[in-house]
């Protein structure tokens, strides 16, 4: 046994040796022998004039964030699908090229440039988190390719250049309508912040403390920092407790809100507890089991709609996922930015990476998650309602009721 | 103030207890083999993950415990046979088993990836007997008080194998030197893999408790936990159970105080510096035996 | 114990590589000079740059863990350390990036000096297990000191090298041949110190400290100097890292980073500069082969890493080879001239 | 004056009297034995002379400095060198590079001198290579310089180690039963090895054996340990039919 293990490693070696080093000037990068198809990017590069429109999408498909990647190829392949059936985009069809980013910075990087390097690829339809998008956004920047981020709220993400585009919910959105909700409708005197300390978590909390102070100056703030990846809120819980907070706003995902609720509640039942679209997750109703209920979330979709896009791309959804997840917002991002993109192209008329982004600066698209329109720093601002959960059942809030 | 002050040094004894519970699993195994097993964490999760599992299939939870315990045993066998054991054989560096257990947590934990998929599962309290009683004005619940029986339990349980039993015995006499131990005929690849089987069942029964205590599994759990129990079983002396529970609440107590005052974006860190203090006046941990150097 | 064929077919593949170990250097060589001009994209370039900096951060554990026998599982602190302080210098005070790294290597040396002295007492698993303690206080650092490190955002745009207005990037493959350099100085640097009293030393104390101090030798102060060396190599690298990635936060520091670090030296052959050569060949390039095994990746690097220690406990090209002893040119020449004048002094008296 | 002047030196382990006030002299280019029935105390006297026990009372004068208290790298540079009961030698590295880590202290160049392999580098190692070969050659022990320690066999590695510590530049040697383990023929050799370097060369010898004739034949004077006292000291002819060692040794009725 032994020796057949030997000789498959060195086989592994001599293949990794041989196709990393693709310095053999005979061979073109592609070398005949390596194993496994390598990416698409070792395709000869041929003008964009192929007889399809390649846009790429990129999010964590492995990793610890699996869990999210399937969701965005398939949503993103629903739109696409829609288009190739009723005549593709400028005649021709579109083509998905999916990438793995692994949820690894580094990852993130090296996928950047085997993208930039396809000059077949129209767009970028992708990077998910902040810190990705961040590693990822120089290189596309350097190489003038056009990348749409459909979820990352990094701060200072679409600074980086003018090809840095993204639909994703804004931290200032958000912030404005959960602190108005807390306020207005909610009328709290002493609120608790669960901070998630990453880039995303640091600038909501600082927004959505300022916006509180402006509505209601009298209103206590309360912020705790955490970190991922250890389930224990005890001490959170207790100072929460101790400072008398009647309201907490989770700005984390539903890896930390969903324990922390859970401990919270044991606490004090009739805590009132609101998070961000990011726990518009069906794994949190799964956490919280009853203690679901009555757990408020601000997005701007919700399966629960009833206009008819949002049947059709449920009913798709259901058709396409294996074990049953219901959609969120962050799938519906990906769907809506598939769909901006081909928009532009089409009413541009052309593949052109200038002409396109021109085109993106002025274009008004109805998505399912509101109405896209950028502004001048490449951002989609977006009104938001409220969703809260009972008997796992999502009921919608529109924002009118707290804006006035 | 003092109040909330009471309540982190409760949480924190708690946490300690959890600590310790899955620092068991390293000082067994250290103490017989001298290496460390860096795969614990994933092994840990795959408990909490099994036993949720058979819950899921219906199976009284303290039943799908037990069943959990004899697999994750194996799984802790397997990895002897597979990773420790043929290095042994060839007694090659303490780094080279370090790398492959470290290897073996990667398979392992991925495989769980694939298998439950990275998201969070919810995991009911199955030892929670739904009273709380208050001491002074402190209201501990009933899974507090079951966690703190069935750890300390288990803990007795360990130091009673190890110090009273004959199968101890021959535990302690591997320990001491593997040569004479097979000498005097005693089986030490039986004890060994034995040794192992025990970490695994801690391992397994640890992952359960704590899922169940904090109602919540992932495949990942065990990263963070596997870290901080590592300081814990060093903090009380590799190789010495009771030392692993005083370190357990030392570290949950200090890290709680830390969480609360400081913030809990802190506390990740507060298990090693603890260690490291601690590691600079007594070099071998609580009660890590002292070897002196003989020429 | 090991079935004769077995070995030997590894022996015969560490024979063939310390053979002719002039020519693959060579070969080496002229593979690093070629390379960044026959590869398509930038994609390849970025590999080879990534597989060059894990090859370096092997030389500098290998200083702790392949000469003295140390067990460092925290390295990835000292690379973040000498990141972040390259990243500052060049965002905000806007030096130029030589002396930012060199300042870079200066803080990780300090900080392997500060884990390095209360550590000295302790051996083998302790060492080890406090040395990833000091790596998850360091990403605590990273992520809370945020005025400094820009805490959970990050510290972002950082400006790729550049001197008197040159930039040095993938363009114009400046930024490759910038690595090259630094390796093979890293390289050369270990090498010295191997081959001078330094690296006897370092020996002493990995096979039988006691004995190295009942002869004088001051085994406190040379682990002290092998921390802060191995530190300073980290933390240089670092600072390349934090100019490759332009963007830099604490998860990009985490105990995985370290875990390959080691996982390249031992699996290569730790106590070699050859070791880490191969070992990060192997381990950079091989998820990049294999990309689309998704989640079957990191299991099958498990098993590589499981597979490889089990095969060759001693790493590929081990230090401890099996070689037949073998006589090094520099030492028996010098022999042959002293041996002849012995014998003349012998014939005169 | 003497070279060594051992007052009254005590160590205490908890309750045990391992050394209880010893006083013994060496002086130059004498050799001196230890002797004593097992667990005597006499590997804890090296243990004391070489600094890695501090005792609890009584002082060790060397040249005219005291040593109780001084860490075992300075007094090693004061030129004390030891052996070991069960032979430390560095069995991955060379013959020759044993005893050039046995000269190391006086290696004396820089890290910078060793990275740039400045002139003062080269002029060092060759000078210490050269001092090295030529100590093996007067001690026979060339041609196997090159081979690995681990492979040589037992009585040279026995000698190997001797001759390390001489390489410090050692004005007294503490030899540590190094006769152990020795088939007559080879301890035969060590005795002339012994008595040469002694003679010849100018050591100084302190010598804890078992195997009597070494003892006999070589020490010029004698010290008998029971434990950790001294009970008889002289000429090896006084020792050997002096009634208190014979009972030390062979246990008799008191």
């Amino acid at each position: 046994m032994k020796k057949t293990l030997s000789i498959l490693l060195v086989l592994v070696m001599a293949i990794s040796l041989v196709a990393c080093q693709p310095a053999q000037p005979a061979a073109p990068a592609a070398s005949a022998d390596a194993p496994a198809a390598d990416a698409p990017a070792a395709a000869p590069a041929e003008a964009g004039a192929s007889d399809t429109i390649k846009l790429a999408v990129v999010g964590p498909m492995t990793g610890q964030d699996a869990e999210y990647g399937l969701g965005f190829r398939q949503s993103a392949q629903i739109m696409a699908d829609k288009w190739n059936a009723n005549g593709g985009c400028l005649g021709k069809q579109v083509e998905l090229v999916v990438f793995d980013d692994k949820g690894a910075p580094e990852e993130g990087a090296n996928v950047a440039e085997q993208i930039v390097a396809d000059e077949s690829i129209v767009a970028v339809v992708g990077h998910f988190s902040s810190s990705l998008s961040m590693a990822a956004a120089p290189i596309y920047q350097e190489h003038g390719m056009l990348e749409i981020s459909p979820c990352s709220s990094h701060a200072d993400y679409t600074g980086i250049g003018d090809w840095i585009w993204r639909v994703s919910p804004l931290s200032a959105d958000e912030a404005r309508t959960v602190s108005k909700f807390v306020a207005n409708y909610w009328g709290a005197k002493k609120v608790g912040q669960l901070v998630m300390n990453n880039d995303w978590g640091a600038d909501i909390a600082e927004l959505e403390a300022e916006f509180l102070k402006s509505i209601n100056p009298d209103i206590e703030v309360v912020q705790e920092l955490v970190v991922e990846g250890n389930d224990d809120y005890g001490p959170v819980v207790t100072n929460f407790m101790a400072a008398g907070v009647d309201t907490v706003i989770c700005d984390a995902t539903y890896t930390v809100a969903a324990p922390f609720a859970k401990q919270m509640r044991l606490a004090n039942p009739e805590i009132r507890v609101v998070a961000h679209g990011n726990c518009q997750v069906e794994q949190l109703i799964e956490v919280l089991g009853d203690q679901s209920n009555n757990f408020y979330c601000s997005c701007s979709w919700s399966p629960i709609f009833s206009d008819e896009e949002t049947k059709f791309y449920c009913e798709k959804y259901a058709e396409m996922d294996a074990n049953d997840t219901t959609p969120i917002g962050d799938f519906v991002q990906y769907y809506d930015t598939v769909g901006l993109i081909l928009q532009a192209i089409t009413n541009c008329g052309s593949t052109d990476r200038e002409a396109i982004r021109a085109e993106l600066a002025k274009i008004e698209y109805q998505g399912l998650s509101g109405l896209l329109k950028f502004d001048e720093n490449r951002d989609c601002p977006r009104d938001y309602g409220m969703v809260y959960w009972d008997q796992a059942q999502q009921t919608w809030i529109q924002n009118t009721e707290w804006n006035s | 103030m003092n109040s909330t002050f009471l309540l982190y040094i409760v949480d924190g004894v708690v946490l300690g207890l959890i600590y310790a519970l899955v620092a068991c699993g390293y000082s067994l195994i250290f103490s017989i083999l001298r290496i460390v097993n860096f795969a614990h964490g994933s092994i840990y999760a795959f408990g909490a993950l099994m036993t949720l599992f058979f819950i899921n299939q219906g199976i009284n939870p303290w039943l799908s415990v037990l069943i959990t315990l004899i697999l994750t045993g194996m799984l802790e066998m397997l990895m002897d046979k597979v990773c420790i054991e043929p290095l042994r054989k060839r007694n090659s560096p303490g780094v080279s088993t370090l790398i492959a257990t470290e290897g073996y947590s990667y398979v392992v934990m991925n495989m769980l990836i694939i298998l439950f998929g990275s998201g969070r599962n919810h995991f009911e309290t199955f030892y929670d007997l739904g009273f709380t009683i208050n001491i002074g004005s402190l209201p501990i619940s009933s899974t507090k008080l079951v966690l703190l029986a069935i750890s300390g339990g288990l803990m007795l349980l360990m130091t009673y194998i190890i110090n009273k039993t004959h199968v101890g015995l021959a535990i302690r006499a591997v320990q001491q030197n593997t040569t004479s131990a097979r000498l005097m005929g005693i089986k030490v690849n039986r004890i060994v893999l034995g040794t192992f089987f025990l970490a695994g069942a801690t391992a397994a029964v640890s992952g359960a408790l704590v899922a169940g205590y904090y109602q919540i599994c992932y495949p990942t759990m065990g990263m963070v936990m596997g870290n901080k129990t590592l300081a814990t079983a060093l903090l009380g002396g590799l190789g010495a159970m009771h030392g692993g529970l005083l370190g357990g609440i030392i570290i949950g107590v200090l890290e709680c105080i830390v969480a609360g005052t400081l913030g809990a974006t802190y506390r990740d860190a507060v298990s090693f510096v603890v260690l490291i203090v601690i590691l600079i006046f007594m070099p071998s941990g609580l009660f890590g035996k002292k070897d002196i150097t003989k020429v | 114990m090991k079935n004769k064929k077995q070995v030997n077919r590894l022996n015969k593949f560490e024979t063939f590589v310390s053979k002719n170990k002039v020519l693959l250097v060579l070969l080496g060589l002229a593979v690093l000079i070629i390379a960044p001009f026959v590869v398509p994209n930038d994609y390849f370039m970025r590999v080879l740059c990534v597989i060059l900096m894990y090859c370096t951060f092997g030389f500098g554990l290998n200083i702790l863990l392949g000469e003295m026998g140390l067990m460092s599982l925290g390295q990835a602190g000292f690379v973040g350390a000498g990141a972040f302080t390259t990243a500052v210098l060049l965002t905000t005070l806007k030096w130029n990036f030589i002396p930012a790294t060199l300042c870079g290597a200066l803080v990780a040396a300090i900080l392997g000096l500060i884990i390095g002295l209360p550590t000295l007492r302790l051996h083998g698993s302790y060492l080890a297990i406090v040395t990833i303690g000091f790596g998850e206080i360091m990403r605590t650092i990273f992520l809370n000191w945020t005025s400094v490190t820009g805490g959970p955002r990050g510290i972002k745009s950082i400006p790729r090298p550049s001197l008197f207005g040159l930039e040095f990037n993938y363009a114009n493959k400046g930024f490759y041949f910038l690595i090259v350099l630094t390796t093979i100085l890293v390289g050369l640097f270990c090498a010295a110190l191997h081959k001078s009293k330094y690296g006897r030393a370092f020996a002493t104390i990995k096979q039988d400290e006691l004995a190295a101090t009942l002869m004088g030798i001051e085994t406190t102060r040379y682990k002290v100097i092998g921390f802060m060396l191995s530190a300073a190599i980290s933390g240089l690298m670092g600072g390349y890292y934090a100019m490759m990635q332009r963007y830099i936060d604490s998860n990009s520091f985490i105990s995985d980073m370290s875990v390959m670090i080691v996982s390249c030296l031992v699996i290569g052959g730790a106590g070699t500069l050859r070791g880490p050569v191969l070992g990060a060949i192997l381990l950079v390039s091989f998820p990049e082969i294999f990309r689309d095994l998704q989640d079957y990746r990191f299991v099958f690097y498990g098993l590589i890493m499981i597979i490889m220690m089990v095969v060759r406990p001693a790493g590929l090209l081990g230090w401890d080879s099996t070689l037949p002893y073998q006589l090094p040119r520099s030492l028996s020449e010098r022999r042959m001239k002293s041996l002849k004048k012995v014998q003349e002094k012998g014939d005169t008296d | 004056m003497e070279m060594l002047n051992v007052k009254d030196l005590t160590i205490k382990f908890g309750g045990l009297v391992a050394v209880d006030h010893l006083n013994f002299n060496v002086k130059k280019g004498e050799i001196v034995s230890l002797i004593g029935p097992n667990g005597a105390g006499k590997t804890t006297v090296f243990n004391l002379l070489t600094g890695l026990y501090t005792p609890t009372e009584g002082s060790i004068v060397f040249e005219g400095k005291e040593l109780s208290g001084m860490r075992s790298q300075d007094i090693v540079k004061l030129g004390i060198a030891r052996t070991f009961q069960n032979i430390r030698v560095y069995t991955k590295l060379r013959v020759v590079e044993n005893i050039m880590v046995g000269s190391h202290i006086h290696t004396d160049y820089n890290m910078l001198d060793a990275i740039f392999r400045t002139k003062r580098f080269y002029q060092q190692e060759k000078e210490k290579y050269e001092a090295a070969m030529a100590f093996l050659e007067s001690m026979h022990f060339a041609e196997k310089a090159d081979m690995y320690a681990g492979s040589l066999p037992y009585a040279d590695m026995r000698r190997l180690e001797i001759l390390r510590a001489m390489a410090s530049n050692a004005k007294l040697l503490l030899l540590d039963e190094p006769a152990a383990g020795m088939n007559p023929q080879e301890s035969e050799e060590l005795v002339q090895f012994i008595s040469k370097i002694a003679r010849e060369d100018g050591y100084t010898i302190l010598l804890i054996e078992h195997d009597m004739n070494v003892v006999m034949n070589v020490a010029d004077r004698i010290y008998v340990l029971d434990y950790g006292k001294l009970i008889a000291d002289g000429l090896p002819a006084e020792i050997k039919t002096n009634p208190k060692v014979i009972r030390a040794y062979l246990g008799g009725n008191q």
